[in-house]
């Protein structure tokens, strides 16, 4: 995928669905609907107690990981918040292993230690997806840090939400990024509440563009995140100026998440923060219809190869699932391995 | 006498000091319009929203520093303030405020501000919430001259010790089990009830093991001790600290005294962890009544894994207890 | 003093130095002498093991604190960082009671538990000084949250340093300030360092105005914070509005500290980050001599008079030392009291 | 061998290993232009200015919490920091950065990411710092697995155990003690010199009563035993344990079982304290041989006052230690 990527990357993105090739199109559709029909049917397995903890569903935001991910260079890196399946996925991590991982098994992405909020993919750069809100901020800046230490050309994507905003951390560390001019491209997922408090119950400032760019002197734009190609576009004219300066950039885009947080925030608990008529209203902006009906209008693709695409991705999930069912739960040795490299 | 849940208690004995009390106020995230993540809070905002401009019962950002700091300022300013952290792992983020200011600014000014807030809310294992999510570290806070650290295990205490820390005026470390939010039991009406601090309870009473404990482990020694009796026929004597500081050795002491033999048990990791503390000093107050070593049993020393196993592994469980005073009587 | 300045308050600020009267006008020059030479023999004092821990001057910032804390009126609250001698002496603490306290005995407004970073002056509404840096401003947002509580027109004054612009928890509180609402008077002393880092090398934005007033909604304004009648100025117009509105400020006052970070930032360490040049730079717009020539100017008073002040000035801080270093040391037992109010 | 002090051995630790590995690098408040606020990174901004961007020797802002996640994100990526905190109490604020992430995840990734960071600086009591100055808190950092803690108390120790601490692939809690930084000794130059971690040292033989401690307390054991030696012709053997995680217990129950009794003794606060957990330790593995109760020796339960003679008798001494030594062989 990465190596596509660098293709893709001189692509002219002038015209209609900005001249990108079929391929591309296709694959950034199929994309998005692996993460949706992967996460589809957690809650059937979450109440079967196959999983457990919490569990925090990316569906409606897809395209905001899929107009980004895509875009990486073999080097790059990223770093998550727990809400980390579709970042995941995009990448490229197997779905078994991912599924796995939600089950708690032994062939999980971390062996079953991890669990949802804590996918991994250090083969593809993805340091990790934390619990700690804001607290995956300074890592980020972190290993921006060691890019330009070491002299690369490559950045960090660095993905968080609009709550983390509100952590002093994240604060200090977009200081310490604007003060080194490290290349930490800090995606803000604002999708509009942290749990049940959305954004102007949270901050004094919802205009977080205003608040980093004034605040620490870096860059930064505002993308509709419900438009895969919107994002990608950014994304695209925003890596080339990193990777030409090294500098930081702060992207938000402004996206809605259709479940609850996350398992226990049931529908009717988010009947005290949210309307079943704003959900709707999102809705009709769904990103996989909206770049359904784009590609049909263009021509691009017909009905019924996104329908088998769609069959294609249920397949993948069902085999994902049978994989992590029939896996082996870690052996019992392995609590105490990996506390430490050397005891 | 009624019987309810433990959030519940903790609910009621918040309401009645808030009624009691006007300065006393309760902020955190997400405990007023969304009614509390473990519905701890359910109701209060409705119950309070047109006093004191709706600060009674206050949302917050994700600032956990920020809300530790600002209960403190309000409580230097004369409030009685109640800060829930959505969970005492998140908690770690506030620990310069809680130990560099509110623990000390009472001493540094030498008694002239007195700091009287509560910081509450859920700790310790279970569920499945793996490593980041699975902490309470009362170790730390026990370790804090100008803190008191108190861990309620049954409904009844939940009530009556959250309201003597309410109205004590230092700060408290009030450590609620989230595997106890549900559990149910007998708890006294009156709004006069209050159990006080540094009075150990003994939940059950036995002569030849001591099994001495807080929070929810209290009730993983009291299933080990019926067990023990009905198969073992060993009678051991279950002590709940409900405080770690102030701590009431008193009543241990006189337990080991009589029963020769301890066995002390937290859910955390056990190194450098609070029965560490309690072991030194029965081994102080007692040493020549000891027939054998005390006992420590604590998690092991592992951050919490996430699969379900493995996380069974890694909490301190009846059969841990049980061979522990298999030992201790060996 | 609290009582004059209600009265002062409505003295109209138009003409030459604001039309504030005689008194008032002494008095101010009077707060700037005291403070000064209050803190000039301090280092012999430090030297000769009378004093120990960390002392930070005030020396060079005295109009900061002079142009605020008089303003106060019963019931405002203020809370500051360890560099508060001059807080203190402005609010009118008896200068034997802080010099006891440098000295670390029983007489000191602490007892001779705090020292020097921990002044406190409960009935005038000091909150104390505290040494985390960043740390103080919570507890200035809770102090203005309880006044809101209770429905007070009181405001809490928040003392602090450029460095602490960088610390989390202040980001956060700010957010909490600007969203809640509360009467926080921000006051940033902006001395160009934070200990020996310039602030263009800590802060990737050097415009702390922009940064608060676009991050957080708060309003502010930075004024020259060597002219003790600017300072007033500013505040007494931010004052009456935030009796009025109920709403925090920021106030962002440029100064500069002639002494080193502390005693142990001598004249040789501080060769690492600034210039005698820079220093007699500032020196040449001294707040005592700038105002001592306006009061002159305007013939509000008389070299003589001035003179005769600054004597009485250093005849009060020769008491404060006589009797600092006659006051018994804290009796042993008080080691263990304070801890807890009940045990 | 090179006569130097304390703080000296530090920079030589941190400049060899500097020019043995391109991928370890310093940061921290005040460290560069202004050559460290206790000097102990003198001279390494210029001997490294040009590599890197200039990004080797590193000033940064006040912001604990930011630079202790930088340091954990840059080690992740594949280098090897070192973090100076300006005194450990200051390092309160960052951690959760360290505990919650640091630490863990080695584990969380399954052994995936390795997070090989030294956290550095002064901790400790003394010149009248008073209450938010004075802290280490050593026990709370030995309580957390995955973390490594260290605590040199010479000049040789500094050098070679910081050495050890930067080539560690995990991440390494290295506590200085400001008391101790202008000490002299013997150092030896070599650059493969390196103490292992997990070895304590045996700094005084003797057959009456073992003392055992780390850090500035090891030097207030040695007169204290010096003193009882000439005073009371009492034999003390004293053990610096260098290391509390990994604790080296074989060699302190070896020296109990020898003399039987034992003061453990730490600057901090006695009340869950290290030394509650080293008492359990040797209770558990030489309850047998063990004569007398072990006396723990630490601070009082207060924060630390300004006054001097309040400070003083807020710090553990010599005296304290002669008394404890006496009642363990009354
Ligand atoms: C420091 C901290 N405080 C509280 C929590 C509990 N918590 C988990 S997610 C969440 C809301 C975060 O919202 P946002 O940052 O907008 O991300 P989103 O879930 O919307 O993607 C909260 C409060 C936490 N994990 N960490
Ligand atoms: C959290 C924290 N980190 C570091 C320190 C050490 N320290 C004390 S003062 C200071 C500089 C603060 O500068 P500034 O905020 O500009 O205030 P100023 O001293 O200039 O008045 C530092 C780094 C501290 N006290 N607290
Ligand atoms: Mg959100
Ligand atoms: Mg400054």
């Amino acid at each position: 995928m990465a190596k596509a990527a660098t293709t893709e990357h001189n692509v002219p993105s002038r015209e209609a669905l900005q001249g990108l090739d079929r391929a591309t199109l296709l694959r950034l559709m199929h994309i998005m609907l692996l993460i949706r029909r992967f996460e589809e049917p957690c809650d059937k397995y979450y109440r079967a107690g196959k999983m457990g903890g919490y569990i925090h569903y990316y569906i409606g935001q897809e395209a905001v990981a899929t107009g980004i991910i895509p875009l990486f260079q073999p080097g790059d890196l990223m770093i998550t918040h727990y809400r980390d399946h579709g970042y995941a996925l995009a990448l490229g991590t197997d779905p078994k292993r991912v599924m796995a991982e939600l089950f708690g098994r032994a062939t999980g992405v971390a062996g079953g230690k991890g669990g949802s909020m804590h996918l991994v993919d250090v083969e593809r750069g993805f340091l990790g997806g934390y619990g700690i809100v804001g607290g995956t901020i300074p890592l980020g800046v972190g290993a921006a840090f060691a890019l330009k230490y070491q002299g690369k050309k490559n950045i960090c994507a660095s993905i968080f939400g609009d709550g983390s905003m509100q952590q002093g951390v994240v604060h200090e560390s977009m200081n310490m990024a604007g003060l080194y001019k490290v290349p930490c491209l800090f995606v803000l997922e604002n999708n509009g509440y942290a749990m049940g408090t959305a954004v102007a119950r949270h901050s004094a400032q919802t205009d977080f563009v205003k608040r980093v760019t004034a605040g620490y002197n870096i860059k930064g734009e505002s993308v509709d995140g419900m438009d895969v190609l919107a994002v990608r576009a950014a994304t695209n004219r925003i890596l080339a100026q990193m990777r030409e300066t090294g500098e930081p950039y702060f992207l938000e885009a402004r996206t809605y998440r259709y479940a609850g947080h996350g398992y226990a925030d049931n529908a009717q608990q988010q009947k005290f923060y949210r309307t079943e008529a704003e959900i709707d209203k999102w809705r009709k902006r769904d990103p996989i219809e909206h770049f359904r009906e784009q590609l049909l209008a263009a021509g691009v693709t017909t009905e019924a190869e996104l329908n088998a695409m769609d069959e294609e991705c249920k397949a993948i999930v069902a085999d994902a699932i049978e994989f992590a069912d029939t896996s082996p739960f870690p052996s019992p040795d392995s609590l105490y391995e990996h506390v430490y490299t050397d005891m | 006498m009624a019987t309810m849940r433990y959030a519940e208690a903790l609910r009621l004995a918040m309401t009645e000091e808030m009624e009691r009390d006007p300065n006393v106020f309760l902020c955190g995230e997400e405990v007023a319009q969304y009614q509390g993540t473990f519905r701890v809070t359910e109701g209060m905002a409705d119950r309070f929203k047109d006093e004191n401009h709706g600060l009674r019962v206050l949302d917050t950002p994700i600032s956990e520093a920020g809300i530790a700091g600002l209960v403190t300022g309000a409580a230097m300013a004369g409030l009685r303030p109640i800060a829930e952290f959505m969970t005492w792992s998140f908690a770690i983020l506030a620990l310069d405020q809680i130990v560099n200011h509110a623990a000390k600014i009472l001493y540094m000014t030498n008694g002239q501000i007195k700091v009287p807030v509560v910081f509450r809310g859920p700790a310790g294992t279970g569920n499945q919430l793996s490593a980041q999510h699975s902490q309470s570290l009362e170790a730390w806070y026990a370790h804090v001259p100008g803190l008191k650290v108190v861990l309620p295990s049954t409904p009844a205490d939940a009530k009556g010790l959250l309201k003597t820390a309410i109205r004590d005026d230092n700060p408290v470390i009030f450590m609620e089990h989230a595997g106890l939010y549900s559990q149910r039991g007998e708890v006294p009406e009156d709004p006069n009830f209050t159990v006080p601090f540094g009075v150990a309870a003994v939940r059950r009473e036995g002569k030849d093991v001591s099994l001495i404990s807080y929070s929810h482990a209290v009730g993983v020694c009291l299933s080990a001790a019926e067990k023990l009796w009905q198969e073992a026929g060993l009678s051991c004597e279950v002590i709940d600290l409900r405080t770690l500081l102030p701590l009431d050795m008193d009543t241990v002491l006189r337990s080991v005294q009589k029963t020769h033999r301890a066995v002390v048990v937290q859910e955390e990791w056990k190194n450098v962890g609070f029965v560490s503390e309690l072991a030194s000093r029965i081994y102080e107050g007692a040493f020549d009544d000891l027939d054998a070593p005390i006992e420590r049993v604590g998690g092991p020393f592992v951050p919490m894994p996430y699969s379900k196993p493995l996380e069974r592994a890694a909490i301190p469980g009846e059969e841990d207890v049980i061979s522990a005073v298999k030992r201790a009587v060996a």
